[in-house]
Formats: structure tokens, C-alpha cells, sequence
């Protein structure tokens, strides 16, 4: 074998990277590497230019391999083999070694320290990239059709977009309705909107497409199979079952509401409502707005409850929708009733971007902004005869201490994760810190997930107002289609294979196999296994109990992984 | 402690030109008032929103130190009528307190 | 605290973690700058029940002082006995280590999930510590 | 001092209510300016004073009168006014007092308006004794039942005289009569105009005979951010020659005077006018003001260190 051409790349990502890494210092020990013809440092190895350059570089130099020592693989690696690519390597022969999230970033106060360490890492790379072979993508026909979990807004507006398209779309409600959180809602912000309506409209469009199936009171029961071929099996009002194959699926299942505990802010005590409670009663009240047969003078808001929160109880996290849905409902409650007093406790107003219209209205209407710190909370009690007494620190009024009788206290409370257990163990999505579906990145693959062919839209990902919905849930209509309207689907080619010449023909690896890829083979030269590509899933179950080393996993390799190991601790 | 006061609330509000509702507390005008009001104009409209009768009686040297000279209002990115509404809790204090 | 002095021997760890449900966690850990030693660097596979004994026993037969695997836990893609699987790896390499006379508390493993970026970081400054000790 | 705020808001009111103006001095001694001016009684276009210049030497007076007394001249007024308001009139009492010089100050600068109205080729008509104050003080102070009552009553006289334009002299005329009365009462249409923008938009130019001198302009609050009137005085000082120097506030952006809470808190608005001369740029010896109330009180806080003195003596 002729000696290999290997190019070593090191980003700065800005600053990201090279704030707390020598580049020029990993550069320099990177060049006295064996094998290792060219090493150049980038500023942003993803831009346009840089790419550019290295495919140049690679072109002239006629490398074999190339590493870009930079940012997680999660992020760019397509892109860096779609940039091997065009410059004529196999993909397989590009390695992505992550010195930011796993060296810069988490290193960030020695120097020296993370130096070394991005050193060794690189070598690492180089390592794997002289052992890396030119390997071919597994090719799959994917099927012309999208499975959307979850009728919400989200749901009905991505099924549709998909339906228009031409692609089947298989849309499963777990409700016996759709239209999830809107259904029954009169008045939704910005526009004040009619939720029945929206969702009317939405279903008579979905219900005359002939591409899209609905199913209603339907459960996921199991999923199997992988992008482009997903089968997955449902059951329909707790007794038939159909089993759907599918390209890729959307989830957009929703969020829940936060419940307030007892006692928290007075929640229990009768005239204690949650904001989607004092909305559905606003929602259902005609001409007058009576409470238990009482005409309301005061209302309450306490904002943020259960939300952003530092300790044990409740979540961390802002809800982002809840300060707006609460002035437009104030906004509308005036509307009803100019007399009403409307008090809004609150710790920072957050209505972002046009919102901030609705903010000003109810401000303009006579609503009343009282802001309260953490360490001072409203205090609810009840009063006999005259209903609720709530009192705070206003910390606009020079932290003096408010008192107000209210006939209605409003908690204007967040999202919280959907009940989805069942769910994520079928299709194993990967659930974030506060329990909501996680994506790869937040702004790099907004919609996908770890799951290839898995993507998520709507409040099932972290809480979002509508239009935050639709719009990840047309990102997902967008993945998903491109996806699937090209009909095939690359897998990597990471599956086992057999080194015949260590083969013993024991059949240990046959029994450890999930997926019945490993059958006897007789040859001339004794009985050996062998593998059926098309039903490994290449995790290696077999790799591991093989004490020959006799199987492998295509670009994980024992030569491979014992060269970066030797590359990593010299 | 301040006992919210429904009463004062609307009858303040129902002047059509108090409009300091649209305050967000910023505090441009108390960092331009030529006077440097005991009290600050947001605090005391804040008062009013609350329905604090006692604290306009308290705070009326205040109002009445007001120049209504409107430096403050130029200023006001809210646009609230910071001069009229001083001279609207003035002729509140003549009416229902003085009863003049 | 890390100990991560020059004059100080620091630990070499070598993390075995898995494409899509460990590797995320660790990224995590950097992305939040959470702070671990340095000495642990990370080898990706696909799965933590497809890591090779032989491998835990080469690297701490060529510079490492410890193997931490990050393996899949109850999240594997591909296994639900993933965990299963994984320990009878670390049973099986721990044997090999004593064969070879080292010592079985050179290897450690613990689930580490997509976003289980705090508890790898205190996985890791706790085998650091385990590893100081058996170095004194 | 024991005299209540709503003992003064009392006293003011019943004055405008009783006498037709809140600080009440002989009517003699609010036209004698006019003397020998010849300005026709009534007619169309009037010269309105609303007595806002003629009254300053009193209230100087008040001012400075019983020194060991604490407290504002309004304050003064109103303890006088308790006592002998219904034995003897306190009309009387107030007239009394002011110098002479004073008087003569504030006298000449509505004799020059007259005259640089004169030399554009307009000459107002005045209204003499039967002129009314326009209740500025009233409707700042919240006396709004009384000034209502006021206005309709101005309102009446001007109607009666045919008027139809009014020139003030003053900013706060000015705003009663623009802004305010068509407020407060029904077709109130009568046209209402600053000499000062009378005079910038006559088309006679005021020729030039001032080169090379220094005037800072201190706007009326008023006039910039309520009437938006900044040009005007700008153009007639820079027609005059003057090279117009702006201290730190100007235009829109003016610093009060301090002088609207004289009557109240006269120690507040010296520090406010210290605080204006102060903002003023080094080296400046000549202060134009176009409000009576900003030379009573920029005059009084400067003493000898600035020249202050009224627009219309530079315009002269």
C-alpha cells in the first residue's frame, strides 16, 4: 500500500475554538505527523471560502483522506462529506474531530491543557483517516409517505402542507377530536382569531385531500424499521390495529399545562383560576361576565407560576406564550367589561416582537402592572364575604407593600411536557433536561431529531405560541418532503463484516445477533459466519463477544480503533 | 402599605386626560426633571393607578412643585401626558380634598 | 475541583460514548462549559454493546490510565438489553484485566444520556479521584 | 408659614372669581403703559397684555416685603389677604409698595412691542381697563371650575369688542387663548398669534445694526414645547444682526426657569434658575427671554452677572 496523503485541517470557529486552543501551536506538532501532507488552520471551516480552500488543497496535493478538527460532528459532518465529495474523496475517507464542544468549550480555563488535549485528539483523527477506506452509502427506497403524531395546530398544518405535496400522510390523533389545545378557543392572539374556526377550516381542507388519512382515539403501539422504511403499528379507538409503513415521521403531540399545586398562590380556593381555566370561562360567558353569580370588579393576574423558577418546585425554564396569552386576555376581558379592574403581578414582562402591541393595549385599557421579586411573592388568602385579598411588594412602587380585594385571582401558568411516555420508549426520542423532545441543535437542525427520520414541531419540542408551532411544524414538512419525494434514502455503510481468516466458525456471534444477520457458511476452507447486510444494523453486539476479533464494524475497525487509541494515549 | 381604592381608580381613570397607564417605568423623567421631584412623577402616577388616595394628599407639595414644564414629556417614550396629568391630580386635589 | 496542575500526573481516561445518545451528553457538558479534566478524551461508536474487551485492555496497556465507557442505557437505538449487554463487556474485560494484572477498578461504567451532561462530568472527577489514588 | 395650600387656592380662586384676576392691583396702574401710545380701544386685531408683564414689579415687591416673614409672596398675599381682604381692600394694599423703577421696567418692554409692531405696519387695538387676566395661574394651580368660569366671561368681552385676531405678548397668554380656551369652551374662534410671530411674518425685514454681539437665547418652556415656537425669536435676533449662541438646554429641549413655582416654593425656583445659569455658556453676557416670568426670575437668581432682559429690547 502505498503511503497515504492526509490533510489536517484545524478551525478556529471564530473564536470559539481558538480563544482557548493554540491552533497555531496544534497546527505546527499536526504537520510533523507522518502521512500528513498539508495542515492549514480556518476561520470558520464551514464557510463558503474555507471550503473552497480545502477542496482546492485536496484537488492539488491529491489527498487521501482530509480531518477538520472543529466543531461536533452532530453539526457539520454532512457537510464536510458532501465537501470530500465535491472534491472528488469518498465521504468515509473525511473525519470530523470534535475539539469544541469536547476540548475548547469544555476547557476553558487551561490553556495549555486543552492544547495538548487537541493534539492528541487530531492525531487521533489522523489516526483513523490513514486507516479509513473508501466505503459505499447503503441505499434504501424510502416510502412516499409521512406519519404526523398529533392533531394540534402543528399537526393539521403540517399534514396538510404534505397532503398538497403529494405525499401520504398518515395523521394520528390520540383525542377523539383534533385540533388539540385550540379546539374550543374563541379568541386566539395576536388576531383574536377563532380557534374553532381555525381548526374547522384546517380539517375541511385535510378531510377533502385524498392524500391524507385521519385517524382519531389512535395509539402508536410499535415502531419498527428505520428512516425511509419506518412500520408502524397503531390501534384505532382501543381495538383495530393497522400497521402503516412510512418514510419518516413528525411529532407534534403538544404540550400540557402547568398545575398549579395546592396552596400555591392560593390555587384551590374557589375564584383561584389558571389562565386556560379563566379563558375557557371568558370563552363560554355570553353578554354579562359573572362569577359564581357575582359581578366582577377586580381581577388578579399572578404571572410566571410554576415557571421560571430556581428551586426544587416547579420549572426553570420561561414559557415564552404565557405574558401574551395573559394581556390579550386582559385585553379582552376589558372589552367585556371596562369597569373591571384588571392587576397583573408580574416578574418581567416578556411579550417579544409584536406582542408587545397587545402589552401596550392592555396598558392602554387601564390595566395595572405590579412586578413583583422572587423573594416576595404575592400572597393569596380568602376573605370572608368579599372573596380574595392578595398582597405583594410592588417593586415599581418602591418595593411598598399593594394590597387589593379581588373577586378572581388568574394564574397565568407555563407549558410543561405532554404526558408521552409510552411514545418516546417506541420511537426513543431523545427527551431534554426539561422533559420536552429534543432537537439536534436549536439553530443549525431546528426540526430534527437524533433519530434519523424522526422530527419533531410544535410545543412537544418546548413551549411556542401558535405561530411558532406552524412554523417549525412547515420546517418539518420541509425536511421530512425532501426526505421522502426523492424516494431513497443513504444509510451509512457502518455494518459488520467478517475476517474470514480469524473465523473459527464458532456460531457464539449468531445467538447475539438482535437482528438474525449472522448465518453459517460453508467454503473450502472450513465453515465460517457471514453477514446479510441488508438486516444489520451495525451496533456491534457481535463485535463484542468475539474473542477472536473476527468481526468488525465497517469504519470502526480493530485495526482502526486500536491505532486511535495508541494515536490518543502516546 | 397601600389599600388599593376601586372608587379613586375609576374616577382617575375616567379622566380622559390621565393617561399614565402607559407608563413602563423607565425613569427618563425623573432623570430629567429640572425640579428633581421628591417623589418621582412615575411613582406618583403609580399611586393614582393604584387607587392611593391618602398618598396624593400626602405627596400633594409634590404636585404642586411641578412646573409643568413639559422637559420630561419631550422625553417620554410612551408618550404620556406627564404635565397634564400632574395638573389633572391638581385640580382633583382642589375638587375633592380642598373643595375648593 | 480538577486537578490539573502541570507538576500534577493527570489521569488519562479514555471515554468510549455512542454516536447518538452518549456523544450528545458530553457535547452538552462542553456547549454548557462545564469544566472535567482534560485527560479525558472521547472515542466514538455506535454502540456501547459493540466495544471489544480487547480494546479497554489496549488502552491501558498504551497510555491510559482509565476506561470510562458512556454507554447507552435504557436509550439505545438498537438494544433494549443494551445495558444488559454492556455489563456483561465490562465483566468480561474486567477478567482480562486481572488476567494481564491490572486492576478491574481501572474500568467504569455508567448510562450516560443525551443530556446527561452534569453526571458525566461528575462520572468523570469521580474516576479521576479513584484513578489519583490508585496512582499514590 | 401657617397659610394652607387650600387656603391659597382659596383666595386665588375667589379673587378671579371676585376682582377678575388672581393677584388684583389697581386697574390704573395695568394700562399706564399705554399712556401716550395712542392705540385705538378695541377692534379687530388687539394687543392682549393679560397684565402678565405689568404685575412683576408687584409681585416683587410682595416678595421682598416683611422679609422675616417665611415663605412665598403668594403666601405673603394670602396672610394679608386673610386679615384684611373683607375690612379694607386688599387691592389697594397690594398697589402700594412696588418702585417705581420696576414699574418703568416692566412698562417699557410693552411700550417697545407697540413700537416694533409700529414700524411693520401694525397697530393693534387695546382693550384698556375692560382687559381681563387670561387665568394662566387658575388652570395650572387645578382651579378649573373658576378659570372655566373665567374664560367664558373672556371670552364674552372679546366677543363683544369684535375681535378677531389677538396678538399676545407672552407665552402664557398665548397657550390660554390657543390652546386652552378651545378646549374648555364652545366656538372659541378667535385667531390668536405672538407678536413675535406676527413680526416673523410680516414682510417688512428688520434691518440689521447689531454685528459681531452675543445674544444666548433662553426659550420660554412654553413657547418651544408647548406652542413648538422655536424659530421665530431666532429669526427676528439673527435679522437684527445678533449671532445667536445656544446654551446646553435649548429649543424643545429648554430648562425651565423655575419661575412657575415661585409662587409656592420660591426657594426651589431660585435653585432651578441657578441651575439655568449655570447651563449657560461660559463667557455669556447678554440672555434674551420672551416670557416675563423667565426675566422676573433668571433677573432675580443672576443679580449682576448676566444681562437678562426681555426680547423686545434687543428687537427694538
Amino acid at each position: 500500500m502505498t503511503e497515504k496523503k492526509i490533510g489536517a485541517f484545524i478551525c478556529r470557529c471564530g473564536g470559539n475554538i481558538s480563544d482557548y486552543v493554540d491552533v497555531e501551536q496544534v497546527r505546527k506538532e499536526i504537520a510533523r505527523e507522518d502521512n500528513v501532507t498539508v495542515a492549514g488552520i480556518n476561520m470558520f471551516s464551514c464557510s463558503d471560502a474555507s471550503q473552497e480552500d480545502m477542496i482546492a488543497n485536496i484537488r492539488e496535493n491529491g489527498l487521501d483522506g482530509i480531518v477538520i478538527a472543529s466543531c461536533s460532528p452532530k453539526l457539520h459532518l454532512n457537510t464536510f462529506r458532501a465537501m470530500a465529495e465535491r472534491a472528488g474523496l469518498n465521504p468515509y475517507q473525511y473525519i470530523q474531530v470534535n475539539i469544541r464542544e469536547q476540548c475548547s468549550w469544555a476547557h476553558t480555563h487551561n490553556k495549555d491543557a486543552a492544547t495538548r488535549k487537541a493534539v492528541s485528539l487530531v492525531r487521533e483523527g489522523v489516526a483513523k483517516a490513514k486507516l479509513s477506506e473508501p466505503l459505499t452509502p447503503i441505499e434504501l427506497t424510502a416510502q412516499p409517505s409521512v406519519m404526523v403524531i398529533g392533531a394540534g395546530l402543528a399537526g393539521m398544518r403540517a399534514a396538510l402542507a404534505l397532503g398538497e405535496m403529494g405525499v401520504t400522510v398518515y395523521l394520528v390523533e390520540a383525542a377523539p377530536e383534533p385540533g388539540g389545545s385550540i379546539k374550543g378557543r374563541k379568541s386566539l392572539f395576536p388576531d383574536n382569531s377563532s380557534g374553532h374556526e381555525l381548526v374547522e377550516s384546517l380539517l375541511e381542507r385535510i378531510r377533502a385531500n385524498g392524500n391524507i388519512v385521519l385517524y382519531t382515539s389512535a395509539e402508536i403501539l410499535e415502531k419498527t424499521g428505520s428512516v425511509g422504511n419506518f412500520t408502524i403499528r397503531i390501534q384505532v379507538d382501543g381495538k383495530n390495529e393497522t400497521t402503516l409503513s412510512v418514510g419518516a415521521v413528525i411529532v407534534s403531540t403538544g404540550s400540557g399545562s402547568y398545575r398549579p399545586t395546592d396552596g400555591e398562590f392560593g390555587f384551590g380556593l374557589s375564584c383561584v383560576l389558571t389562565l386556560n381555566q379563566y379563558i375557557d370561562m371568558l370563552d363560554s360567558s355570553t353578554d354579562t361576565f359573572l362569577l359564581n353569580g357575582r359581578k366582577i370588579r377586580n381581577i388578579a393576574y399572578i404571572y410566571c407560576v410554576g415557571s421560571r423558577r430556581t428551586g426544587k418546585e416547579g420549572n426553570r425554564y420561561c414559557s415564552r406564550y404565557c405574558c401574551s396569552a395573559a394581556v390579550h386576555t386582559a385585553v379582552r376581558t376589558h372589552e367585556v367589561d371596562p369597569s373591571i379592574g384588571q392587576f397583573h403581578f408580574y416578574r418581567d414582562i416578556r411579550t417579544y416582537g409584536a406582542y408587545e402591541e397587545l402589552y401596550h393595549e392592555a396598558l392602554k385599557k387601564g390595566s395595572v402592572f405590579l412586578k413583583y421579586g422572587l423573594k416576595d411573592p404575592p400572597q393569596v388568602t380568602e376573605v370572608s364575604g368579599s372573596g380574595l385579598r392578595i398582597r405583594a411588594k410592588d417593586l415599581l412602587t418602591g418595593a411598598e407593600t399593594v394590597e387589593l380585594e379581588t373577586d378572581l385571582v388568574v394564574l397565568v401558568t407555563g407549558m410543561v411536557p405532554g404526558e408521552n411516555s409510552q411514545l418516546i420508549d417506541i420511537l426513543k426520542l431523545p427527551v431534554g433536561k426539561e422533559g420536552f423532545f429534543n432537537e439536534i441543535h436549536p439553530k443549525l437542525r431546528p426540526v430534527e431529531t437524533v433519530m434519523d427520520g424522526i422530527y419533531i414541531a410544535g410545543a412537544c419540542q418546548g413551549p411556542k405560541t401558535l405561530s411558532e408551532s406552524v412554523v417549525s411544524g412547515m420546517a418539518a414538512v420541509a425536511k421530512s418532503a425532501s426526505l421522502v419525494l426523492t424516494g431513497k434514502v443513504n444509510l451509512d455503510p457502518f455494518v459488520a463484516r467478517v475476517l474470514t481468516e480469524k473465523c473459527t466458525g464458532c456460531g457464539e456471534c449468531i445467538s447475539s445477533c438482535p437482528y438474525g444477520a449472522i448465518s453459517m457458511k460453508e467454503t473450502p476452507d472450513g465453515t465460517v459466519v457471514e453477514i446479510t447486510e441488508s438486516l444489520c444494523k451495525g451496533e456491534g453486539a457481535c463485535v463484542a463477544i468475539c474473542n477472536e476479533e473476527a468481526l468488525e464494524i465497517k469504519g470502526y475497525g480493530h485495526n482502526m480503533i486500536k491505532a486511535m487509541i495508541e494515536a490518543l494515549g502516546g | 402599605m397601600i389599600r388599593v381604592n376601586g372608587e379613586f381608580r375609576q374616577r382617575a381613570r375616567l379622566d380622559k386626560n390621565f393617561n399614565a397607564g402607559q407608563c413602563f417605568n423607565c425613569g427618563t423623567c425623573t432623570a430629567l426633571c429640572p425640579v428633581g421631584m421628591a417623589i418621582l412623577p412615575r411613582q406618583l402616577f403609580r399611586y393614582v393607578l393604584l387607587g392611593a388616595e391618602e398618598k396624593i394628599v400626602e405627596y400633594s407639595d409634590s404636585i404642586y412643585s411641578c412646573l409643568l414644564c413639559r422637559m420630561c414629556e419631550e422625553n417620554c417614550p410612551e408618550g404620556v401626558l406627564i404635565a397634564e396629568n400632574i395638573r389633572a391630580l391638581r385640580r382633583y386635589l382642589v375638587e375633592d380634598v380642598y373643595h375648593i | 475541583m480538577i486537578v490539573d496542575v502541570k507538576s500534577t500526573v493527570l489521569p488519562k481516561i479514555l471515554v468510549f460514548s455512542t454516536d447518538s445518545i452518549s456523544d450528545p451528553g458530553i457535547d452538552l457538558a462542553g456547549a454548557s462549559h462545564m469544566d472535567y479534566s482534560t485527560g479525558a478524551m472521547v472515542i466514538s461508536v455506535p454502540c456501547s454493546s459493540g466495544i471489544h474487551p480487547g480494546w479497554i485492555l489496549h488502552a491501558l496497556k498504551n497510555g491510559f490510565d482509565g476506561v470510562f465507557i458512556a454507554a447507552d442505557g435504557t436509550d439505545c437505538p438498537f438494544l433494549e438489553d443494551c445495558t444488559a449487554r454492556t455489563g456483561n463487556i465490562v465483566a468480561a474485560a474486567q477478567a482480562l484485566l486481572k488476567e494481564n494484572g491490572i486492576d478491574p477498578m481501572r474500568l467504569k461504567m455508567a448510562a450516560i444520556c443525551s443530556v446527561c451532561s452534569e453526571s458525566f462530568v461528575s462520572h468523570v472527577e469521580k474516576f479521576n479521584s479513584v484513578l489519583l489514588k490508585l496512582e499514590a | 408659614m401657617a397659610i394652607s395650600r387650600e387656603h391659597i387656592l382659596a383666595l386665588l380662586a375667589q379673587n378671579l372669581e371676585n376682582r377678575g384676576s388672581v393677584m388684583p392691583v389697581r386697574q390704573k396702574l395695568l394700562t399706564r403703559w399705554a399712556d401716550g401710545l395712542g392705540l385705538p380701544k378695541g377692534g379687530k386685531t388687539i394687543l392682549y397684555t393679560g397684565h402678565m408683564y405689568q404685575i412683576m414689579p408687584f409681585i416683587r415687591a410682595m416678595a421682598a416685603k416683611n422679609k422675616k416673614m417665611d415663605g412665598s409672596w403668594l403666601e405673603k398675599y394670602a396672610g394679608f389677604a386673610t386679615v384684611v381682604n373683607r375690612i379694607v381692600n386688599i387691592v389697594n394694599l397690594l398697589s402700594m409698595g412696588a418702585s417705581s423703577d420696576d414699574i418703568q421696567f416692566y412698562n417699557d418692554i410693552l411700550r417697545n412691542i407697540v413700537t416694533i409692531l409700529g414700524r411693520h405696519g401694525i397697530k393693534p387695538g387695546y382693550l384698556y381697563e375692560d382687559e381681563l387676566y387670561a387665568g394662566a395661574l387658575a388652570y395650572d394651580l387645578g382651579l378649573d371650575s373658576v378659570f372655566e368660569r373665567h374664560a367664558r366671561a373672556v371670552h364674552d368681552l372679546l366677543r363683544r369688542c369684535g375681535a378677531e385676531l389677538i396678538i399676545t405678548v407672552d407665552p402664557h397668554t398665548t397657550q390660554m387663548f390657543r390652546l386652552v380656551y378651545p378646549e374648555v369652551l364652545d366656538n372659541f374662534d378667535i385667531k390668536v398669534k405672538s407678536y413675535l410671530e406676527v413680526l416673523a411674518g410680516s414682510e417688512r425685514e428688520i434691518k440689521g445694526e447689531e454685528p459681531e454681539r452675543s445674544i444666548v437665547v433662553h426659550d420660554s418652556c412654553v413657547y418651544s414645547r408647548y406652542l413648538d415656537m422655536v424659530d421665530e425669536p431666532r429669526r427676528l435676533l439673527a435679522g437684527k444682526g445678533f449671532k445667536i449662541v445656544e446654551p446646553l438646554f435649548s429649543g424643545r429641549l429648554t430648562h425651565c426657569c423655575g419661575g412657575p413655582v415661585e409662587s409656592l416654593f420660591p426657594e426651589k425656583a431660585r435653585e432651578i434658575a441657578e441651575k439655568r445659569l449655570e447651563s449657560l455658556p461660559e463667557g455669556t453676557k447678554d440672555v434674551a427671554t420672551m416670557c416675563p416670568i423667565c426675566l422676573f426670575n433668571l433677573k432675580e437668581a443672576a443679580e449682576e452677572r448676566v444681562h437678562t432682559a426681555d426680547i423686545a429690547s434687543y428687537l427694538l
